[in-house]
């Protein structure tokens, strides 16, 4: 193990003996300097999870999700990245250590479950030597022990024969089974915290459910802390406790679960709620879509960033970004006019009748149809 | 993996077969005559008749062909028609300089090219990167026949440790024969190492950005570790088939670092074969160089096939 | 009688000369500028590395020595009868070859027959051997069709050679077996070539060194930094460049041709039967407009000398003045001028040698200066073979070239004589017939008083100078250069002790040399 | 499942030694391909300063070779006798060679050559190259295999060997010859290239598309597959362009170049390395070698940006 | 199941007609039969949806479809011309009619052409048109999928986003007017909210030009959501041939029911409890399990189904499946530990959908709770007049949002 480098000694007290939450997120900003100017993709996060809890974090392709959680480790590649805020794991402040260090807690004390399985494991590297490196490496196993505990590990995210398939090499392995591998590969050194990335997309209904009640099996097993990062609320609906909505790098909701879904408050999270098809509605039902696209994160943004796809927005939401505010039992939402209040429906209407396509997009109305209506049309007729 | 080593070899054969004849052809469609050179001066029409009907060559191409290649099967490549040395005996004294400096200069220019590459990855456009990557553009624009002379004026001429010119067989001492190849291979070597240096780099970069490298460095795993373990192999299949065309050219290709050190290589041998028209010894030559090209690629190619594994599907 | 313009102070002596006891044993790294095609004298084109590798493995009829004489060596005396037509060569006793056989009157004839019927060597002896005989078992006779005065100087040549009757049995050209000093421990050709001590070497207690290695080096410039890397010990060249170089340094002994018969010359061959060269105005122009004194001080790095003759300076047989035309831009001109109209309007020549990149800048000089003379010159760069071949069959124009070294003026009679000016093959290359000359060559051939051949040689460079196939330049500047770790390698003696002529161009002999280290 | 590009270009190969020359085609379409974006190049700002100064050099450069005639030098042949051998100074900026000629006037001519054989031959093969490769990297099959197989003779064929063989008997040397045989030494390359990169994209999606709009073969490889294809074998051919020109340098070494005294860089730094000019004045061979140096550098400088310009990287995080 | 058999074929006029469709890749031993034995029909101006697990030959199904591969045996009817035999040509010419739109929205543009010259494109193929016309179609086509041709045209496909991807390579489609349209997977490479947006304009699509569909996808929801009539296949074949409203309600196949079971449900209430998710993984087709395919991963796999394949037959009207003992008809199973495993029937859908949370109407708009049909959209009323602390419409800030995003 030496040969591969120095081990700094690093006294990482034992999670459950610390008082207070697993991981405390504060106000985390990470920025990429591009030439189009920086791009701020994680603009002032912060959570507390809570030891054996699940955080489900929710948001369009490009809300800032995989690097959220990538910075969470301190783990954003790149030469052009700049991170700011804290992020404590059982007391200690991760942002302030030195890379020995945080090789320390990598792998030991925070996994990541990655976002796809194939890029993210070795094509050319067989399936047991990256399951039996970081026992060997990091645990520190002998051979055989760390070739023990890796069978008892595929065995354990149910992967029949685990002898064979430690020899093959992930591309002789299906995109589920890869999955698998990977949730094997973080739990390998019995992490205090599972971070995992969007961790069915791009796997088959199926498998995705198979995936998603391993990973809470384990979850419960090993009484870790996980966050659990999609865009598909379907997903964290029945397997998390807290919900934090992303958009364009920004939280804009925040609540335990069922809260969420029963006092949805911000718009985007209903719009991305009724965006979802569902079994029990009847075939050919409209769905309402979001229009438009999320901001360019690289760009000055002003006001409330989803103002310009929402069915709500007013002027004022578009000149004042609105704070995060509270509406008890832990629930925050960023919002001026929220949803189920008055202010919210009255909102709504108006623009319903000032023929916003983002409200009659959301009320059913093809959008086409009333782009044809002049704005000048309203009251006539 | 046997049938795919069956197939292989079935193509390496046809490959053979037709660099055979292309050989056999250029040598043989081109003008001139070789009994000029032979017979010199005392070239009559009745002496000419006499050697061209000695050597065969009044016979069709398509039995002259058969000709040689029967011979080649029995491991007779022919004679030289000036110097009547078998080609056999002349491929004895240039395979094992070609191989010798091959070798040596390849894996010099490895091992420049590789931890460059690896610094100039890790930062790439970083200092490092950029002054390694216009120093192995200087030595591109350094012709052989410039750096050739320039070793030799320091390290011969000047400071004595090497010979100027010269191969010393193994049989005379290793520590001799390494002195006797090291300036040639390091001139060699200086070309190889840009083409190198770039396919690695290039490859290294676009590794180094995948996602299993921050896989791996999100289990704590040391950055040593991983470039060893997870990054070289992966990257390597670029610089694997650059090196395979380039060792494998190599083998004809030395000949300028040939002649300003005197190696009689192949590349050598077969300059001074055409100049002579000594048509025998360049067809030999050019074959073993040929076929030695097509080994060399062959056998890269089964290394990548080891080294990946996702090729082996095929 | 070498020149030298250097002593080190190591040596009190001529470099090249060994002071103080001779040491036994070692071996010596020789660089050549060229490679052989073969062993076999009667087959093989010997150049002066071919004839130093001769020289190693065999022995010559007879020898050279110091004042240009030709002397016995294998022979014990080489007699003519009075009117110079029959010789006769009677041998050394008890010399053996390499394989033990002995040396004797039908080795000999042997030898010869096969060179007479060789078509490489034949063409050479046909004016001089008719027909040859056993006179005893350690003499044979040679009939020449002619009186020929330098009969024992052609026994010096490669023609002079003898080799073991089972080679000529074999007709190998790849093991040479002779009686020299040394004999062939193996040859790669473009490699090396060594030879080992022939222990039963006629002459008691030569050589000296167990062995020498002979390697091939092309390119001047390697071969010098092989020798200042010591990676040689001795080395030939002609490059005044290298020559200047380490004869300004006291590490090295630089041997340099010496005058004694004629040397090398360098000049412009001109075809004499291709448009425009043949016609004599052009080529009286072409020979104004070159300023051959700039050409020497451009590329003879102040060792060559300028030299308008085929005799060297002191030579009895150069005229006091052989009419050769001199620099003159301004006749040139005139010529140019002159000659034009016969030729289209313009005169154009196409200058060319061998790949060499010194070579390759003498012609672009020699060209630029013809230009300013008014004729468009092409140059271009032909390598050896080709060139030996274009030469033979008349496929030039203009070529520079080298040669005419020879101990007697005879020897290069076959090269000037209207006789050998026939296509399709004509060793004469400038094919230049001219009937005054072929005369006064034969006069020379034929006549055994001195004062006649030196009248008739000078007819000779007159004749020359008139019919202009040759450019004259510069006698050519062979050297022969060793580190001070060997010794002695120029002080060849002949069987009496007496001094020969050691090297004369490019030719080497390393019978006499030891390790000094 | 999802594949690496030049993975796919591996795999698919349908003939073998070549699959490694296939690689090689991947790799070279990484050495620019790959590069990070960052750096002086902005990818929505343009393509950068650093092109520009590059592509403002070299057509310098080009501009001073065909503008050699009339540009106030001295004559690149004229032997000033005078002035043999001198260095640098206020008369010859860069000093005279053996023969006394101007080196500064024998360096711009001699680039004409050079750049004439490092263009012209690259340019025909990858027409020649460019088309066979798509065809063989499109249709796998017979013609594939035949082409492959013909590329990779000609590969395994000692170019220098082929170039001498035709010179020695093909005398003079003129630049239209060499272009020809040089374009023979390039083609195959760029046949390899072209046809693994080709096999990359064969197989993706959009080829498939285009022809279920019911699109012809042709109008496959020209319209859908060529404009993919090029950029690599544009990079690929602007090293080519730099062997070239060495490689003009090595022919001259041997005498195998263009006649003289017509100069090219090669036999420039030929002359500057004979006679002991390479200790006694270093400079004659130095000035051509600095001349390909920042050809060179500013040639790969631009496919760089080029490269990072046009790469479409179509994963977003 | 995984059964064959033509009994779900219908007699009345279909417009497309597959039957015993096979497709094999490969050689010698690695020779997979993507597709074995696959028969379905399609009425006009009808979609029919296909499911199935990933690798289950869906893509493969639809490709042969639109013959952008030719299967290995089995026949194609289009409007009663078989497909499969004709030559080069004819392919070429009979390609108009059927247009596909592919898997992965990014990788089937080509990523060095605008979008606009790529909608172009099938028209410049067959020369359809002048230069101008075929500018204005596409313009046109670019508009109803609800691109905006003066903005995006010029683009290049990565810089935009999947969903617009999807649409460009919709309209590509269409621009030649095609009879079929085969949709693969257009969604799951896609984020929810982007997904919506096709689904609708797929919906929108097949409305007004009476298109006539084959959806491919492996989420049962988002194909109920579009399909008149939904296929699911499984490793290579077919299971079950239902209405979605029936297939929904009354699964027949027990791998139709583990593939509802595995759609996750944005619904914090709706228990997992008693939901198995299908164990294993798909065999490989290259060596498929005897009899009835899915009976590896069965729960009610009898030895039966090692033996004998079931084929298709009907089940109820409009209804059929491939299997021995289809869950609604099936008694429990004798196996033991499958009934511990499975529950025997899938529990019922919620009564009603989860009930908005917005309760306040506007007067021109229906809740969520009570979605308008596609058939009868609500046609706009006028608006009440805004709330007095709201700007007037007129003064609305020129932030007019571009609908088609
Ligand atoms: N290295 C980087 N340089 C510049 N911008 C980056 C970089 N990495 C991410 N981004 C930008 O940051 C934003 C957030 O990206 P992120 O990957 O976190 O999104 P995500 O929510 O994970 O999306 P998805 O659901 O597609 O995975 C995006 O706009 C992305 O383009
Ligand atoms: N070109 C091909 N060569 C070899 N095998 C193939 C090829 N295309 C598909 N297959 C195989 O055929 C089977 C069916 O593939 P297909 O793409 O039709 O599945 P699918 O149902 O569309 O899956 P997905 O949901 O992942 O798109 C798979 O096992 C696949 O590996
Ligand atoms: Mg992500
Ligand atoms: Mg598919």
């Amino acid at each position: 193990m030496s040969r591969w480098g120095r081990r700094p000694q690093l006294s990482f007290p034992d999670v459950g003996s610390i008082e207070g939450p697993l991981l405390e997120v504060v106000d985390l900003h990470t920025s990429f300097r591009t030439g189009r100017g920086l791009v701020r993709a994680v603009d002032g996060v912060s959570f507390n999870l809570a030891r054996g809890h699940t955080l489900g974090v929710v948001g369009e392709s490009g809300s800032g999700k995989t690097v959220l959680s990538r910075s969470i480790m301190g783990l954003v590649p790149g030469t052009n990245v700049e991170r700011s805020g804290t992020v404590r794991l059982s007391g200690h402040d991760i942002t302030a250590m030195s890379l020995d260090e945080l090789r320390e807690v990598w792998g030991m004390q925070i996994a990541l479950v990655f976002q796809d399985p194939m890029t993210a494991l070795n094509p050319v590297v067989r399936i047991g030597r990256q399951i039996t490196e970081s026992l060997r490496l990091r645990a520190g196993l002998d051979r055989k022990a760390a070739y023990e505990t890796s069978v008892a590990l595929l065995k354990s995210v149910g992967i029949p024969a685990p002898e064979q398939r430690l020899r093959n090499y992930p591309h002789e392995l299906s995109g589920g089974m890869r999955q698998r591998v990977m949730i094997a590969i973080a739990l390998a050194c019995g992490p205090k915290l599972l971070l995992a990335d969007e961790p069915t997309t791009g796997l088959d209904v199926t498998v995705q459910a198979q995936i998603l009640d391993l990973l809470a099996a384990q979850q419960r097993e090993r009484h870790m802390g996980m966050i659990l990062v999609t865009h598909d609320l379907g997903v964290v609906a029945n397997r998390t406790d807290d919900i934090v909505v992303m958009y364009a790098g920004r939280v804009v909701e925040q609540a335990p679960t069922a809260e969420l879904f029963a006092r949805t408050r911000m718009p985007y999270t209903e719009a991305l709620l009724r965006s979802i098809p569902r079994l029990a509605e009847a075939s050919h039902t409209r769905l309402r879509a979001i229009p438009g696209r999320p901001p360019d994160l690289a760009t000055e943004l002003k006001g409330c960033r989803f103002a310009p796809r929402c069915p709500y927005a007013q002027d004022h939401c578009r000149k004042e970004e609105p704070p995060l505010r509270a509406a008890g039992q832990g629930h925050l939402f960023r919002c001026w006019y929220p949803v189920g209040s008055a202010e919210g429906d009255a909102a709504l209407a108006y623009n319903v009748a000032a023929r916003v396509p983002a409200a009659l997009a959301f009320t059913g109305i093809p959008v086409r149809d009333a782009a044809l209506v002049a704005p000048n049309a309203v009251g006539s007729a | 993996m046997l049938r795919f080593i069956a197939t292989r070899l079935v193509q390496l054969v046809v490959i053979c077969f037709l660099i055979s004849v292309f050989a056999f052809l250029l040598v043989h469609l081109l003008p001139g005559d070789p009994t000029l050179a032979i017979l010199g001066p005392n070239d009559t029409p009745a002496a000419r008749a006499v050697l061209l009907h000695q050597l065969g060559l009044n016979k069709g191409l398509v039995s002259q062909y058969g000709t040689w290649i029967m011979n080649i099967f029995h491991g007779n490549l022919g004679a030289s028609f000036l110097t009547k040395q078998t080609v056999t005996n002349a491929l004895g004294v240039a395979v094992p300089i070609d191989l010798e400096l091959v070798v040596v200069s390849q894996v010099l220019a490895l091992l420049v090219a590789i931890p460059m590459a690896l610094i100039a990855a890790l930062r790439p456009n970083r200092l490092f990167d950029r002054i390694a990557t216009t120093s192995t553009f200087a030595m591109l624009s350094l012709p052989t026949f410039v750096a050739g002379p320039l070793l030799v004026l320091v390290f011969a001429v000047t400071l004595k440790w090497v010979p100027a010119t010269g191969f010393d067989r193994l049989s005379q001492g290793l520590g001799q024969n390494l002195k006797s190849v090291i300036l040639p291979s390091v001139a060699l070597a200086i070309g190889s190492v840009t083409v190198y240096y770039r396919l690695l780099r290039a490859d290294l970069i676009a590794t180094l950005q995948e996602d299993f490298v921050t896989m791996a460095r999100s289990k704590g795993l040391s950055t040593r570790y991983i470039l060893m373990r997870h990054v070289m192999r992966p990257s390597s299949f670029s610089l694997l088939a650059g090196a395979g065309i380039s060792i494998g050219t190599l083998f004809t290709g030395a000949f300028v670092v040939e002649v300003l050190f005197q190696l009689p290589g192949i590349g050598y041998q077969l300059v001074q074969a055409i100049y002579s028209r000594d048509y025998l010894v360049v067809q030999g030559m050019a074959l073993v160089a040929a076929v030695a090209f097509v080994v060399v690629n062959f056998g890269v190619d089964f290394l990548l096939t080891i080294l990946d594994p996702r090729v082996r599907r095929a | 009688s070498s020149t030298t313009t250097k002593t080190t102070p190591r040596r009190l002596s001529a470099p090249g000369i060994g002071t103080g006891k001779p040491k036994r044993g070692g071996t010596i790294t020789v660089g050549l500028n060229s490679e052989i095609d073969g062993f076999l004298p009667s087959t093989n084109h010997f150049d002066n590395s071919g004839l130093t590798y001769a020289n190693s493995v065999y022995d010559t009829l007879t020898m050279i020595a110091a004042d240009g004489s030709a002397k016995p060596y294998l022979a014990k005396s080489v007699t003519p009868n009075p009117d110079l037509t029959v010789w006769t060569i009677t041998l050394r006793p008890g010399i053996t070859f390499h394989d033990g056989s002995p040396l004797n009157a039908d080795v000999v004839l042997a030898n010869i027959q096969s060179l007479q019927s060789s078509a490489l060597t034949g063409q050479a002896l046909k004016g001089v051997v008719s027909s040859i005989a056993k006179v005893s078992d350690m003499a044979v006779a040679i009939t020449c069709s002619e009186p020929i005065v330098a009969f024992p100087h052609y026994l010096a040549t490669q023609v002079g050679y003898i080799v073991a009757m089972a080679q000529l049995e074999s007709q190998s050209s790849t093991k040479p077996v002779g009686t020299g000093p040394f004999s062939l421990v193996e040859w790669v050709p473009n490699d090396h070539m060594t030879v080992k001590r022939n222990p039963h070497y006629w002459r008691a207690g030569l050589p000296y060194l167990d062995g020498v290695t002979y390697r091939p080096i092309a390119q001047d410039q390697s071969r010098e930094n092989s020798l200042k890397s010591r990676t040689i010990d001795l080395m030939v060249t002609r490059d005044p460049n290298a020559i200047r170089d380490l004869q300004d340094n006291s590490g090295f002994q630089v041997v340099r041709n010496p005058s004694v018969g004629q040397n090398d010359m360098d000049f412009v061959i001109l075809n004499t039967t291709v448009d425009p060269t043949s016609d004599p105005l052009v080529r009286q122009a072409l020979a104004h407009a070159i300023d051959v004194d700039q050409l020497v001080k451009l590329f003879g790095a102040g060792i060559a000398k300028p030299n308008l003759s085929l005799f060297p300076p002191g030579s009895p047989y150069r005229a006091a003045d052989n009419g050769y035309p001199k620099y003159n831009l301004a006749k040139a001109k005139a010529l140019v001028a002159q000659a034009a109209p016969n030729h289209g309007g313009s005169i154009k020549v196409s200058l060319a040698t061998i790949t060499d990149p010194r070579l390759l800048n003498e012609i672009q000089a020699i060209a630029s200066m013809w230009e300013l003379a008014g004729i468009t010159t092409t140059v271009s760069e032909v390598e050896q073979v080709t060139f030996i071949d274009n030469l033979v069959t008349g496929q030039f124009q203009a070529y520079t070239d080298e040669m005419f070294a020879a101990t007697d003026p005879d020897l290069n009679y076959v090269w000037m004589s209207p006789t050998t000016a026939n296509p399709p093959i004509a060793l004469n290359f400038s094919r230049n017939k001219d009937d005054a000359l072929e005369a006064a060559l034969q006069r020379g051939r034929t006549t055994s008083d001195p004062t006649v051949r030196i009248q008739a040689y000078q007819e000779v460079d007159k004749r020359l100078s008139a019919d202009l196939p040759y450019l004259w330049a510069s006698q050519a500047t062979w050297s022969l250069t060793g580190s001070n770790s060997v010794s002695n390698f120029n002080n060849l003696t002949l069987p009496d002790g007496s001094r020969a002529l050691g090297f004369a161009s490019g030719i080497f002999n390393p019978t006499p040399a030891w390790r000094e280290d | 499942m999802p594949e690496l590009p030049s993975q796919v270009a591996l795999e698919s190969d349908a003939y073998v030694p070549g699959a490694a020359v296939a690689g090689v085609g991947a790799g070279v379409q990484g050495i620019a391909g790959r590069l990070p974006a960052s750096g002086l190049v902005s990818k929505k700002g343009g393509i950068g300063i650093t092109f520009w100064i590059c592509a403002g050099w070299v057509l310098f450069m080009i501009l001073l070779a065909v503008l050699a005639s009339v540009l106030p030098l001295k004559a690149p042949n004229f032997q000033d006798y005078s002035s043999v051998n001198i260095g640098p100074s206020a008369r010859h900026l860069l000093g005279t060679d053996d023969l006394g000629r101007d080196l500064l006037a024998r360096v711009i001519f001699g680039s004409r050559v050079s750049l004439v054989i490092g263009f012209a031959p690259v340019l025909i093969g990858l027409v020649v190259g460019g088309m066979a490769g798509l065809l063989a990297g499109y249709r796998s099959g017979p013609a594939d295999t035949v082409l492959n197989a013909v590329s990779f003779v000609l590969l395994a064929f000692p170019a220098l060997l082929a170039i001498m063989v035709i010179e020695t008997f093909w005398k003079p040397v003129t630049l239209l010859k060499l272009t020809i045989m040089f374009a023979f030494v390039s083609a195959p390359l760029l046949f390899r290239v072209i046809r693994a990169t080709t096999l990359s994209f064969a197989s993706r999606e959009f080829v498939v598309a285009a022809r279920a709009t019911g699109a012809k073969t042709s109008r496959l490889l020209l319209r859908e597959l060529l404009p993919n294809v090029l950029p690599a074998a544009v990079s690929f051919a602007l090293i080519g362009v730099a062997i070239a020109i060495v490689l003009e340098g090595s022919l001259a070494y041997l005498g195998l170049s263009i006649g003289l005294p017509t100069s090219s860089l090669g036999n420039i730094i030929n002359d500057g390395v004979n006679s002991n000019n390479l200790s006694l004045n270093p400079y004659i061979a130095l000035w051509p070698s600095l001349y390909i140096f920042l050809l060179l550098t500013a040639l790969n400088l631009m496919a760089d940006r080029l490269r990072s310009y046009f790469d479409l990287r179509e994963v977003s995080l | 199941m995984a059964g064959s058999g033509t009994a779900h074929l219908r007699s009345d006029d279909v417009l497309l007609r597959v039957e015993h469709l096979v497709v094999e890749f490969g050689s010698g031993r690695h020779r997979v039969r993507a597709v074995s034995d696959v028969s379905f029909d399609v009425a006009k101006g009808e979609t029919l949806g296909l499911v199935g697990e990933s690798g289950c030959g869906k893509s493969t199904t639809g490709r042969a479809v639109a013959l952008v591969h030719n299967p290995n045996s089995g026949s194609v009817k289009f409007d009663g011309t078989e497909l499969t035999s004709m030559s080069r040509g004819e392919m070429r010419q009979a390609r108009t009619k059927i247009q596909m739109v592919f898997q992965d929205p990014i990788s089937s543009l080509n990523p060095r052409r605008r979008v606009l010259d790529a909608v172009i494109e099938p028209m410049s193929v067959w020369g359809i048109g002048s230069k101008e016309e075929r500018r204005a179609k596409a313009r046109a086509t670019l508009e109803s999928v609800g691109i905006d041709p003066d903005d995006s045209g010029g683009r290049r496909p990565t810089e935009m986003s999947g969903g617009q991807c999807q649409r460009v390579s919709i309209a590509r489609a269409l621009m030649l007017e095609p009879t079929v349209l085969v949709c693969d997977e257009p969604v799951s490479a896609l984020d929810v909210s982007v997904q919506a947006q096709i689904l609708n304009l797929l919906d929108d699509l097949k409305r007004d030009r009476g298109l006539t569909m084959v959806f491919i996808a492996h989420d049962l929801a988002v194909v109920k959501n579009v399909s008149d009539r939904v296929a699911v296949m499984y490793l290579g074949k077919l299971c079950e041939v239902a209405r979605p409203d029936d297939l929904y309600h009354r699964p027949e196949h027990p791998y139709t029911e583990a593939l509802l079971t595995s759609i996750p449900e944005p619904d914090p209430g709706a228990s997992r409890n008693g939901k198995a998710t299908l164990a294993g993984d798909l065999p490989s087709p290259i060596n498929p399990p005897s009899g009835c395919r899915f009976r590896t991963r069965c729960a009610f796999a009898q030895q039966k189904c090692a033996e004998e394949e079931p084929q298709m037959r009907a089940i109820g009207p409009d209804h059929f499946v491939a299997c021995h003992f289809p869950l609604g008809t099936n008694p429990a199973p004798s196996s033991a530990t499958a009934a511990s495993v499975q529950p025997p029937v899938a529990p019922p859908p919620p009564a009603s959908p989860q009930a908005p949370s917005w309760s306040v109407q506007a007067p021109d708009y229906t809740p969520a709770g009570a979605p308008a049909p596609r058939s009868t959209p609500v046609p706009p009323t006028p608006a009440t007049p805004p709330a007095p602390t709201l700007p007037a419409p007129s003064e609305r800030s020129p932030l007019w949002i571009d609908p088609q995003g």
